[in-house]
């Protein structure tokens, strides 16, 4: 247990050390990056305010991510079933990733109403691709030999597809969910800025105040957020490769 | 000779070619005809396209030109590939089943076949491992489990034995026989052991190196019931010198 | 008509320069009103065309630029009578007018802004570096002497001073430039489709802000639990701060929040001149008068 | 060559023709969704101010891009040398995931000054995570079997990096750079959101000018050169990996 | 008997224990001593722990407890592993070459090497395919060639003719034994051919099917020069008689 929790504090021990000693001493300003002490005071205060508003974001947040990991697999089920269909449409899904979305932001509103809607929204289109493009390469990946052995018992695509190529794929999707999951906090938080709630929310008003503590109580939130979907993901990892696959095993 | 003939399969090939890209043609106008019932043991020089006659005969790799037909049209087929070709996620029970479970057989019931099946190879105790918790010859004969599990009409085999040690292998080739026997399927047996060819067959084939074309076509005409004690007789003997000459002029 | 809910869009979040829509009576007026707050993001002037929101905040020339793309929403409140608009600067420069503000250093402007490409025209940007607006942020003000920004008369210098900082601000409105601001809005098609809802929405508003006006406190209360982060006393100060540009000589004979033909035209011509919008369009459709 | 192109060029038709008649017949508001004359009419009248605002932004996506791609394999390989290292900082890695860019703005100019810096910064903090997460998936994926074969040789850490773990993770890599490319794009965009150049500052002032015909025609050169950068990752993995690649082969 | 003792190389094994987790334990107080210059056979069931061994003797696998020691200390090692263990980015050529680069060999040096093996395993024309473009016994052959080109003091070798028909088996038999003359290296030889054993080694044993342990330990009188003749010789029918019936016994 030790083993395991002892490591990642240190550096952000020292992080913190150096952020506080740094304020303190003047080498950074204050009106720029807030002392530790200083978030934690913020967070403190604005428990009530924080705690609904970090409610609000994991709720947006991991519903955009449900939604990429469910919609983001199936495109690449479909992608990866012909190489004509591959080359028609996986350019396409490159143009999630590129697209600003408050740029997109009235186009979300009218289309998705105001609030959780859009929310998830944003944080569905921020975080499909790499759900998209991990699983195919995944799903392109896997070994022609074991595709012969299915082919030879006569399997269906489909029962190819779930007991053949997905477990193959597995190391590599869980790679793209990681990457979603940092991805569908932060699409939450941009579409929280158009939506007007949340952590989007506290961070937009937090930065019109000057309150440089709160902007930092917020995004490090934000990143617990990212921190906990991480986690999880490495948890599943951990309990479906640990027997037999290379990246899980020390 | 012929034990049974019951629901069996019998083959032909036509003037088949296959070659690949950027290389030599492998097989050329291949012409060659197994009967319902038969042992075929095919001998000949590594490369010489022994896997690749045995994938096309198993419809995973279409011939360039020329015609195979089987009868019945789609045969009960299994195949133990050259390498194991195990899932390395499922434990050898559930890879020994696989086919079964492919074919929508119950679970109560493919996991008896199953089990029984890795008895006969003599890994009973191994029903829980992991392919990578395996030896060599542990995981091949995890894939002939996995094949005989199936009660296949055409049994194609690529040098099952060959990761075995001697006992085994002895073993083996008896208990195959007397499925052979039993079941009455049609055999076509890969092996680079001469002795073995001529052990377990009832006719025996030598490739030539180049082309892949019949150089031998011999009835092995010795006893059904092949014991060990065959092993020592003059007429397995003098099959053996007459096929290894016929391997040594190529 | 109808039960269902109105929704009012704001383009932030509750502060004083809404405090007389949190302060209007709907109950009693048996409207359903529901306020949205929003975000810098928020495209409250699309959402009031496409019905996403029957009422929504918006400023004036936003609005004439949505008329004339075929946006066909309608002014029926104008909270500022005034621009708050301003470009704040440090008072240890000393600058005594507004071109003097681009001799030289920064300025942080929204280029998109009509009033931005105003002052290009007026004053020319060859002397100073022009950065994106930080959006209410003045980080970058304070650690840069010769940093001038946009600002939000009641919010950024209010600010800055807070931060130790001595800021002069000189409005936009001085250079001409004086569009309504905060003004409540709905689309032409609810306003022929609901005219009497509408006419109640603006009376309860009106008498909304007039009850703010007199005694912001439990307003001011109500809206810093809704945004903590605004602190007590700003809201105060704010809500003291933003009167004159509320309440004139017009709004004292019209009514609050009354609008003039003249002060439209006069808009629409500007926009038209600075290549906001192609023709000018009819300054009547701009606005329902009282 | 024409299989290549018009399998892609069909969908987009079909967006095309879907969008000019929707909003020609008043489905969609036009003040909401240009039509795409109205985009390509956009792009002419503003040809000068989009072609430098395109290059611009592409330097900026690049020039992030090349940094993340060195920057993130560098902490990948630094993550794969131990079990510790890794449980000590690949939690943090997920903070540069998270971070809303916007909520840094003040630091980012403060530290990277106006203009380009700012941009390759956001491009590179936006677009770092995925290269690091499947770069270190791909390490720790080497075959035991071939690190086994590159340490009875005697090779350093060094060489069995570069000559074994980096080709073998080389289809994972590219998928990471696939994703990071588009991101880069975003990133940068953002930036400029920041720093006031290129194509984000169109889309900003467009923005705030309701013409939604240049924003869609910002936007759109946005995905052209995020699918630039993909077809050039494409195209690296097509020729690196064709030869032995099960994901390049069809 | 042994015929040069030159640079080669003597090893030790002293109350060898290795277990796996969660299984029991494979090797159980072994002991084992091989003289500098031997070529010695190692014959056992499958599972008993044969690569085990092997690569606990080429520091692949620490023991247990107990003590390998060798004699000098770090031999020049080569392996001929159970699988070819290719890599599969590289030409046959220059995967043979690999062990000769990774040890600093210069190009043209390593090439000729490797070339001089690859004919001698009859892979001459095969140079410039990738591994997916071989038969298995070509891709054995290869990891020979790869294995000779360095020219050892200890050679594991790990069935390495299992894939191979008899005559090219036969032919390289004949080689090795010849190279061992010539070389003076020590060889472990594993293999599941009895005969294969007693023709080629100077000393054979049987190891048991749990713990591994020696159950027979035997010298192989047989004239220095094996050739092709001795297969008939009575000697060497002894000497198999003698093994089979001790695997038997296990
Ligand atoms: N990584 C592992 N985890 C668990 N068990 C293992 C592992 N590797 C090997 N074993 C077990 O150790 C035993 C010995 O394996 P080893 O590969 O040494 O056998 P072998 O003698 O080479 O067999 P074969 O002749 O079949 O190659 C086997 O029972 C195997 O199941
Ligand atoms: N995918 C491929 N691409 C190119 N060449 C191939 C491919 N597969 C097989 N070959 C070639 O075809 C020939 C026959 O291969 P095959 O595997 O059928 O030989 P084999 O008779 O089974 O040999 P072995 O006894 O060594 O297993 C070989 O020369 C091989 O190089
Ligand atoms: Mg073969
Ligand atoms: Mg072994």
């Amino acid at each position: 247990m030790i083993k395991r929790v002892l490591p990642p504090s240190i550096p952000l021990l020292a992080v913190i050390a150096l952020m506080e000693v740094a304020v303190r001493q003047g080498w950074v300003a204050s009106y720029l990056v807030p002392t530790p002490t200083a978030i934690l005071k913020a967070m403190v205060e604005s428990r009530v305010e924080l705690a609904e508003a970090f409610l609000k974001t994991s709720a947006g947040a991991l519903l955009g991510f449900a939604l990429s990991t469910v919609g983001g697999i199936s495109a690449a089920v479909l992608l990866s079933s012909s190489r004509t269909i591959q080359r028609s449409f996986y350019p396409y899904a490159v143009f999630f990733q590129t697209v600003p979305i408050i740029a997109m932001a009235p186009l979300l509103v009218i289309w998705f109403g105001y609030g959780m809607r859009t929310v998830v929204a944003s944080a569905f289109v921020v975080s499909i691709f790499p759900v998209i493009a991990n699983t195919l390469t995944g799903l392109l990946s896997t070994d022609p030999a074991l595709r012969d052995l299915f082919q030879l018992y006569g399997a269906s695509r489909r029962v190819t597809l779930f007991k053949l190529r997905f477990p193959a794929a597995l190391p590599q999707i869980l790679t793209g969910l990681r990457i979603a999951s940092g991805l569908a906090v932060i699409g939450a938080i941009v579409g929280e800025f158009i939506g007007g709630q949340g952590l989007g929310s506290v961070v937009d008003v937090a930065r019109t105040q000057q309150r440089v503590d709160k902007v930092f109580a917020a995004v490090l939130l934000a990143s617990v957020l990212g921190l906990a979907l991480f986690g999880l993901i490495n948890l599943i990892s951990a309990i479906t490769l640990r027997r037999w696959h290379a990246s899980e095993q020390s | 000779m012929r034990v049974k003939i019951g629901g069996v399969t019998s083959l032909q090939l036509d003037r088949v070619r296959r070659s690949f890209p950027s290389g030599p043609t492998v097989i050329e106008d291949l012409n060659l005809k197994v009967d319902a019932g038969e042992f075929l043991a095919i001998l000949g020089p590594s490369g010489c396209g022994k896997s690749t006659l045995l994938r096309m005969i198993a419809r995973l790799l279409p011939p360039d030109s020329g015609t195979i037909t089987t009868s019945p049209q789609h045969p009960r087929t299994a195949f133990v590939f050259q390498d194991a070709h195990l899932l390395p996620w499922r434990t050898v029970l559930d890879n020994a089943a696989l086919p079964l479970e492919l074919q929508g057989v119950g679970r109560e019931q493919r996991y008896a076949a199953a089990r029984a099946e890795l008895a006969q190879v003599g890994l009973a105790d191994a029903e829980q491992r992991y392919p990578a918790q395996l030896s060599g010859g542990m995981r091949m004969r995890v894939s002939l489990a996995r094949a005989l599990a199936t009660s296949p009409s055409l049994l194609l085999m690529d040098e099952p034995f060959a990761a075995l040690d001697e006992i085994t292998r002895f073993n083996l080739e008896v208990q195959l026989r007397e499925l052979w026997c039993a079941r009455g399927m049609t055999v076509l047996f890969v092996t680079h052991s001469i002795s073995e060819a001529a052990f377990l067959s009832n006719r025996a084939i030598v490739l030539a190196r180049r082309g892949c074309a019949v150089i031998l076509d011999r009835p092995i005409d010795l006893p059904a019931e092949r014991t060990h004690a065959l092993r020592s007789d003059p007429r397995l003997g003098a099959h053996i010198q007459e096929l290894f000459a016929a391997m040594e002029e190529e | 008509g109808s039960t269902s809910k109105i929704r009012l869009a704001l383009n932030w979040k509750p502060d004083p320069q809404f405090g007389g829509f949190y302060a209007a009576p709907f109950q009693e007026a048996k409207l359903d009103v529901e306020i949205l707050p929003g975000g810098a993001g928020t495209p409250t002037v699309q959402m009031i065309g496409a019905g996403s929101a029957e009422f929504g905040v918006v400023s004036a020339d936003e609005l004439v630029v949505a008329r004339s793309m075929g946006n066909d929403v309608v002014a029926l409140f104008a909270v500022f009578q005034d621009s708050p608009q301003g470009i704040m600067v440090h008072a240890e420069r000393g600058l005594m007018a507004i071109e003097e503000v681009f001799e030289e250093g920064t300025v942080a402007l929204q280029k998109g802004l009509p009033y931005a490409r105003l002052l290009e025209k007026q004053f020319r940007f060859d002397h100073v570096k022009i950065v994106p607006s930080p959006g209410g942020d003045i980080t970058a003000f304070l650690a840069d002497p010769l940093f001038a920004q946009q600002c939000f008369i009641m919010s950024e210098p209010l600010q800055a001073k807070r931060a130790g900082a001595k800021v002069t601000v000189f409005p936009v409105a001085d250079v001409g430039y004086n569009p309504y601001t905060t003004v409540l809005a709905t689309s032409g098609k609810y306003l022929k489709d609901n005219a009497a809802t509408v006419e109640s929405i603006v009376a309860a508003v009106r008498s909304g802000w007039r009850a703010y006006l007199a005694n912001p406190k439990p307003t001011n209360d109500k809206m810093h639990q809704m945004n903590p982060s605004m602190d007590a006393a700003t809201f105060t100060e704010v809500a003291e701060a933003q009167k004159p540009f509320i309440e004139n000589e017009d709004t004292a004979n019209a009514g609050l929040g009354s609008m003039t033909k003249e002060r439209w035209k006069k808009l629409i011509g500007q926009l038209q001149g600075l290549g906001d919008i192609p023709a000018a369009i009819p300054a009547d459709d701009c606005f329902r008068p009282v």
